[in-house]
């Protein structure tokens, strides 16, 4: 295939992400990063669960969470989750306009996660003198919460930055590739979030 | 080695060329020539070790000097020497095994180099300033307590090293997975590739508790946090499950790949098909698979009590049943065969006997009652050395005799190979056989010296004559390298009489390897083509043009910003000015990776009418 | 397990290997003459290893070299080209079912002694010998629960009888190792204790190192461990816990030198069951096998290591030059006087460092 | 790539019908994540009896996983075996250090 017709297909395919071979090295390539990712955030899930009771006595997880602010957050970024699914719809249907908006809709909804999940730290640390150094709990919250929260900010950066770069040329067998990997990134950081949800909060209120 | 080309087009050129360059030949080049510095270097340090050693109460080198040097020449040969080396023949091998004409991800392929590279001299610019001292194993909390900065090299030399590796390990899982030439089933994929594949998914999931385990001594070393520290509900054991549950499996991924140039090799040389090749790959997955069930039998004498260590004893006598598989299919591959004793094929018939007592000893090891004797004694650094010398370093010299024709278009001197074997092979068994009665008799490894009268000192002596002769054997090699290039005697494609894809090819292979991608029609595919009288393989696509990926300096400036950011991050604890380091580092990173995200890239064409003429090789 | 292991033992050391051990090694610190319960257990674990290790290497070693005498290239035949066989599934099964025999007649015993040396709910019996044992950059401490007795470097306990000991460190990670008793332990930092258990069979003085890399003195962190009768073990204990920890010194020097101690190393030091526990407890000094657990204790070698410490065991945190030459003089004379019992490591036989 | 013997429209019709559809699912699998985590909160907000509502609550996290896997992320699809392969590679060293982290390292 000429790069002139990756640039500019006469037609798109029915699957534009996996129509060239880059794309679709680029996908295998992309997916086997995100096993390698999973056993990151097990370790740190590990870490996490093996200090949790290492509260030196103050700032247990039981009198720290509050759940309403973290229901805020998961439904944020659930439904950022299904409209990033929209956009890779419009993607596959070859609508770059809608794919665009549902993307930019995504990135607001990111952004609200990440703003809330930033209050909540520095609500933490202002109210309750709780941070990264005062204890191994204090240590393993903020490390395994903020590689979450790395995530969601590089991820947002990338989904934005493919935005702009493209926003006048449209879609293409060259960025196809690169808008459904991003989603998948995108979706992966939700699946992360599930399982702080569940084990950092919920259980860390249940004790 | 591209002194042809150098002299063509100036120095200069030629750097430039192998500063951006992505053809993983190049790579595999660049990988061979850091990683042989490497090997110089650590074995320099084992030298020095060895010197100390030599006699009691010896004072060669202080103590504090002693357990930097033990930390550098484990973390060397691991990280800097032996892991490189195999980057450079899964480069060079794996791309023309396959029938590929590039690798999946090129860019990423000479990123992965740059970040070893750079990672590698962070770790080892320690020197000058004070080296890690906490073993290789580094654990806490005698590294968080480390005073200096050596750990903190260490840390920062193998989280950028690191992230290569893991790199390089996912651009060789999609280029085996996409990039296999028409036929190419996976039951027809030579046993190095297979090999390569399964130890590239041990990397990628092997490498990430690395990574976690460096950020979490990071913190606690640069920005104090708690998580090895018990004064502050921190648990020290959380390091050592972390570092094992990586070392384990990389054991493995050292020792897969020199199997797998073992597997060719023999059946080459003895020119036989390899004697039950489903059972090789199903015992290579086998390996795989339970190389992650294991780690903790280097950990059975921490205290995690009766159950767990007898489950992780059994659990490691496991790996024993499929590796014994492949020493027998070995044994049978040669068995009825026409053996012909080339130096590679010298090499791997020494790896049988020194390996299957490496691992036998392994085995021993894994007794885990047993292990409260053993564990921390010479005798396993002689275990270690066995399987790692013994298996992997011979493994390498056997692979670089054979692959060398294909790599350079040069055959090594079939004469000083056998010299450097000879040498190598007595020093490596007098080095190390003592070693296990060292341990058994009482020796502690990681000592800096031992007491007169305790029975040690006439095995040290025979240890420390026998590192000598290695290292006389590796200067005859080095020397055997440099006389072949200055010889410069070209050689065919096929030297060996070889019996998979990449001898089909000429030697050196032209930038784009297959011309036209060949039709695999079974195992061995260039044999199965001979064997029906033919010169070569049938193609299974007409001639046409060829797309090639781009020249990049980008992979380069993103790895030397973080080279520079992690000289920030280092000394930002003793003063917050250097963070401007990190700022000026990460920005170049982040900038070339924005770069390489909005510029497109899409490479270019060789034209059919060019490879007509011959162009490009 | 002992019965058939004692014939199966006499012929492995019949082989070459042992042959050339008895030529090196000390008696006391390796692990290849276990003295104890532990060491005993551990060896006859390992000559069952290696037995099987042995056959089987025997078997690849036959194949082995055949196959390379066998079939070798000869002159002339240089084209021929051998049947390409792929495999044969009946030698598989043997190469796979074998091993894996083999590998369960070891995991059981592996099995046996993993638990058998875990054993050590006895500890909190009445009558049992518990003692709480700390690593430190780079000595030991011991501390003989319920018995108000401190000691450091020298480990007395009783032959026949098992002692637990409760492993610990107050710093960085260490390792506790007896060879020729029993195997080894990690100490860890905070709450993670360790316990395992000596038993001597005979009275002697054991070798015991540190086997876990804890800083640049690491190699220098030996200690003894004295297994004497139980009826002298009962002795000693008596005898330490009636140790006068102010008592007077007889000479002047000595004296002197109690005083330049008291108000010099006291802070750190401890005599008698009390102290700060920052560095080792030097009640009965005058019986120590070694000063430091290196240096043979001779009055000029303790002057040195009091005056500068850090050049014979670089790291420790022992300050140097805290006294001059001439105060540490009398302190090691104080030092070396301080013998609270009869019963001494001589008490444990002649098998002291053969 | 669409070598089929449609016209190029009535394929992009064909095309449009079974992301509809797949789309539909993927609302479904929505509705399901959000329900799921409602149930998970108001459990924790009952204080529910805890060796129940542990299990339960990792439960339900799994199962909404697998919703993002299979429906979001496509795992179903065809053309994802060796995806799956490796993703159930990660999980499991994940699951095997989880354990680890929370039996053995404190004894
Ligand atoms: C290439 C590297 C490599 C390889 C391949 C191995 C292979 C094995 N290793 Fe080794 N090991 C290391 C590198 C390696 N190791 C290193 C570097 C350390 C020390 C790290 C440190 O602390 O610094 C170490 C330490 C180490 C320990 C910890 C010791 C301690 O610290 O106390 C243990 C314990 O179980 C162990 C076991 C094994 C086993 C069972 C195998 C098995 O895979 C071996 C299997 C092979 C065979 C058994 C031979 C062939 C088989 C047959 C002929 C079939 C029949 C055999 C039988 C029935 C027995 N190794
Ligand atoms: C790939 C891994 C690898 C390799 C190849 C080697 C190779 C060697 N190793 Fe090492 N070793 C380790 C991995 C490896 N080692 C590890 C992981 C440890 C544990 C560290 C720790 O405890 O933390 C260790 C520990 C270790 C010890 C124990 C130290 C201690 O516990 O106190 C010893 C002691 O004898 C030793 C010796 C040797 C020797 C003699 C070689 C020889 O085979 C080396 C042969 C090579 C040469 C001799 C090169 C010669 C070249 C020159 C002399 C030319 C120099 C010229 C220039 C630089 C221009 N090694
Ligand atoms: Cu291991």
């Amino acid at each position: 295939m000429s790069n002139e017709d990756v640039l500019n297909p006469k037609e798109m395919p029915h699957e534009p992400e996996k129509a060239t071979l880059e794309g679709k090295n680029k996908f295998i390539g992309f997916w086997f990063f995100l096993g390698g990712e999973t056993v990151l955030f097990a370790c740190l899930f590990g870490t996490y669960l093996a200090l949790n009771g290492s509260t030196m006595g103050e700032n247990t997880p039981e009198h720290l969470f509050g759940l309403e602010l973290v229901f805020i957050m998961t439904m944020l970024l659930l439904t950022s989750s299904l409209t990033s699914v929209y956009a890779m719809y419009h993607m596959k249907n070859n609508d770059f306009g809608k794919m665009q908006l549902w993307l930019g809709v995504t990135v607001v909804l990111g952004l609200g996660f990440l703003g809330c999940e930033i209050y909540e730290f520095m609500h933490y640390i202002h109210e309750y003198e709780f941070t990264f150094q005062s204890s191994a709990f204090g240590s393993a919250f903020y490390t395994l919460v903020g590689f979450h929260g790395g995530h969601v900010l590089f991820g947002l950066s990338w989904i934005t930055a493919l935005m702009i770069r493209n926003s006048r040329r449209g879609l293409n067998l060259y960025n196809a590739p690169k808008f459904y990997i991003a989603s998948l990134y995108w979706h992966f950081i939700d699946v992360v979030w599930v399982f702080i949800f569940t084990v950092v909060y919920l259980m860390g209120k249940v004790g | 080695m591209s002194t042809a080309v150098a002299q063509n087009r100036g120095l200069g050129a030629a750097i430039w060329d192998y500063l951006t360059t992505v053809d993983h030949k190049k790579i595999a080049h660049l990988y061979l020539v850091s990683g042989g510095l490497f090997f110089l270097i650590g074995g320099l340090e084992a030298m020095i070790i060895r010197i100390q050693l030599m006699e009691p109460s010896n004072n060669f080198i202080s103590a504090g000097l002693y357990n930097e040097m033990i930390t550098m020449h484990g973390t060397t040969m691991i990280f800097l020497a032996a892991m490189p080396i195999i980057f450079a023949l899964m480069n060079a091998v794996v791309p023309l095994q396959i029938g590929a004409r590039d690798v999946a991800f090129p860019f990423l392929n000479s990123l992965g180099f740059w970040l070893f590279l750079f990672g590698g001299l962070i770790l080892n610019i320690s020197w000058f300033t004070g080296a890690p001292d906490a073993g290789w194993t580094n654990y806490a909390p005698l590294s968080t307590t480390s005073p200096g900065h050596g750990v903190d090299y260490y840390v920062m030399g193998l989280q950028i090293s690191g992230a290569g590796t893991l790199i390089g390990g996912i651009n060789f899982l999609v280029t085996i997975v996409n990039m296999r030439a028409p036929g190419m089933t996976y039951m027809r994929m030579p046993l190095f590739t297979w090999t390569v594949f399964v130890t590239s998914t041990l990397i990628l999931f092997a490498f990430p508790a690395l990574t976690v385990g460096l950020f979490l001594m990071m913190f606690d070393r640069m920005f104090g946090s708690a998580f090895f520290d018990v004064a502050l509900g921190g648990n020290a054991m959380i390091w050592e499950h972390l570092f094992w549950i990586f070392g384990h499996p990389e054991v493995y991924i050292l020792i897969l790949p020199a199997f797998g140039a073992f597997s060719e090799i023999f059946s080459t040389f003895s020119k036989k098909r390899l004697f039950g090749y489903s059972a090789m790959v199903f015992a290579t997955v086998l390996i795989g698979f339970l190389a992650f069930m294991v780690w903790a039998h280097h950990m059975f004498t921490v205290g995690m009590g009766p159950i767990a260590n007898s489950i992780f004893a059994v659990a490691t006598m496991a790996i024993a049943v499929p590796t014994g598989i492949k020493i027998f299919n070995w044994l049978f591959t040669m068995w009825g065969g026409n053996i012909r004793m080339t130096t590679a094929m010298l090499w791997s018939i020494a790896f049988i006997p020194t390996f299957t007592i490496g691992g036998m000893t392994g085995v021993m090891l894994a007794a885990a009652a047993a292990d409260y004797q053993y564990h921390d004694t010479y005798f396993v650094v002689a275990h270690f050395h066995y399987v790692i010398v013994g298996g992997l370093v011979f493994g390498i010299f056997a692979a670089l005799h054979y692959w060398w024709p294909k790599m350079f278009g040069q055959v090594l001197s079939e004469g000083l190979g056998k010299l450097t074997f000879w040498l190598f092979f007595i020093g490596f068994h007098l080095t190390f056989f003592i070693q296990h009665f060292l341990g058994l008799i009482g020796m502690p490894r990681r000592y800096w010296t031992y007491q007169e009268g305790q029975g040690l000192e006439l095995g040290n002596m025979i240890s420390t004559v026998g590192a000598f002769l290695m290292a006389i054997g590796t200067l005859v090699f080095l020397y055997n390298i440099v006389q072949t290039a200055v010889k410069g005697e070209k050689v065919s494609g096929d030297p060996w009489d070889g019996r998979t894809l990449e001898w089909a090819i000429p030697s050196p292979p032209p930038h784009y390897n297959f011309k036209q991608t060949p039709l695999v029609r079974g195992l061995d595919a260039l044999w199965v083509e001979k064997m029906e009288g033919k010169n070569g393989m049938t193609p299974a696509e007409p001639l046409g043009d060829i797309h090639m990926p781009n020249n990049s300096i980008l992979p380069f400036l993103m790895s030397l910003g973080l080279f520079i950011a992690g000289f920030g991050f280092i000394y930002q604890v003793d003063n917050k000015m250097w963070l401007i380091l990190v700022f000026i580092g990460m920005g170049i990173t982040l900038g070339s990776m924005l770069t390489r995200s909005v510029k497109d890239d899409l490479g270019h064409h060789i034209h059919k009418e060019d490879l007509e003429k011959g162009a490009g090789e | 397990m002992r019965g058939w292991m004692g014939k199966f033992r006499s012929l492995i050391l019949f082989g070459a290997l042992t042959l050339f051990l008895s030529g090196c090694g000390v008696e006391n610190m390796t692990a290849l003459k276990p003295e104890g319960y532990g060491a005993n257990l551990l060896f006859d674990l390992m000559m069952i290893s290696i037995a099987i290790m042995l056959f089987v290497f025997i078997i690849v070693m036959a194949i082995y070299t055949f196959v390379l005498i066998r079939y070798r290239q000869k002159k002339g035949q240089e084209d021929y080209i051998p049947k390409q066989t792929e495999g044969n599934k009946a030698l598989e099964m043997i190469w796979t079912v074998i091993p894996i025999i083999l590998l369960l007649v070891l995991a059981v015993p592996t099995v046996q002694a993993t638990f058998d040396l875990a054993d050590t709910g006895a500890k909190n019996d009445e009558d049992a010998i518990t003692i709480e044992v700390t690593g430190n950059q780079y000595w030991w401490h011991f501390n003989y629960k319920g018995q108000e007795i401190t000691t450091s470097q020298d480990l007395y306990i009783p032959t026949g009888e098992r002692v637990y000991l409760d492993l610990k460190s107050s710093d960085v990670i260490h390792s506790f190792w007896v060879p020729s008793i029993a195997g080894k332990m990690d100490t860890n930092p905070g709450e993670n204790v360790n316990s395992m258990y000596l038993e001597a069979f005979e009275e002697g003085v054991y070798w015991g190192q540190c086997a876990e890399l804890c800083g640049p003195s690491h190699s220098l962190m030996d200690f003894k461990v004295i297994a004497v009768s139980p009826e002298e073990f009962d002795q000693w204990v008596k005898d330490m816990q009636n140790v006068d920890p102010e008592a007077e010194p007889k000479t002047a020097s000595a004296k002197e030198g109690q005083e330049l101690f008291n108000n010099n190393c006291m802070s750190c030091h401890a005599i008698g069951s009390g102290g700060a526990g920052i560095a080792p407890n030097l009640t009965n000094f005058g019986n120590r096998t070694m000063i430091a657990g290196i240096l043979e204790p001779t009055k000029e070698n303790l002057v040195n290591w009091i005056v500068n410490p850090d050049e014979i065991k670089p790291g420790n945190q022992m300050p140097a030059n805290l006294v001059s030459e001439e105060e540490a003089s009398k302190i090691a004379d104080y030092l070396l006087q301080l013998k609270h019992s009869e019963v001494t490591p001589d008490s444990a036989g002649d098998n002291n460092q053969k | 790539m669409a070598n089929h013997s449609k016209s190029p429209s009535q394929q992009m019709d064909f095309e449009k019908k079974q992301h509809k559809e797949e789309m539909k699912q993927q609302v479904i699998s929505f509705v399901m994540m959000i329900l799921f985590t409602i149930v998970a909160f108001s459990m924790v907000l009952l204080e529910i009896n805890s060796y129940f509502l542990i299990p339960t609550l990792i439960l339900l996290a799994v199962v909404q996983v697998l919703f993002q896997l299979y429906y979001f992320m496509h795992m179903k699809n065809k053309g994802h075996d060796m995806v799956a392969m490796m993703m159930y590679g990660g999980i499991s060293v994940a699951v095997l250090t989880i354990i680890t982290f929370t039996t053995i390292i404190w004894w």
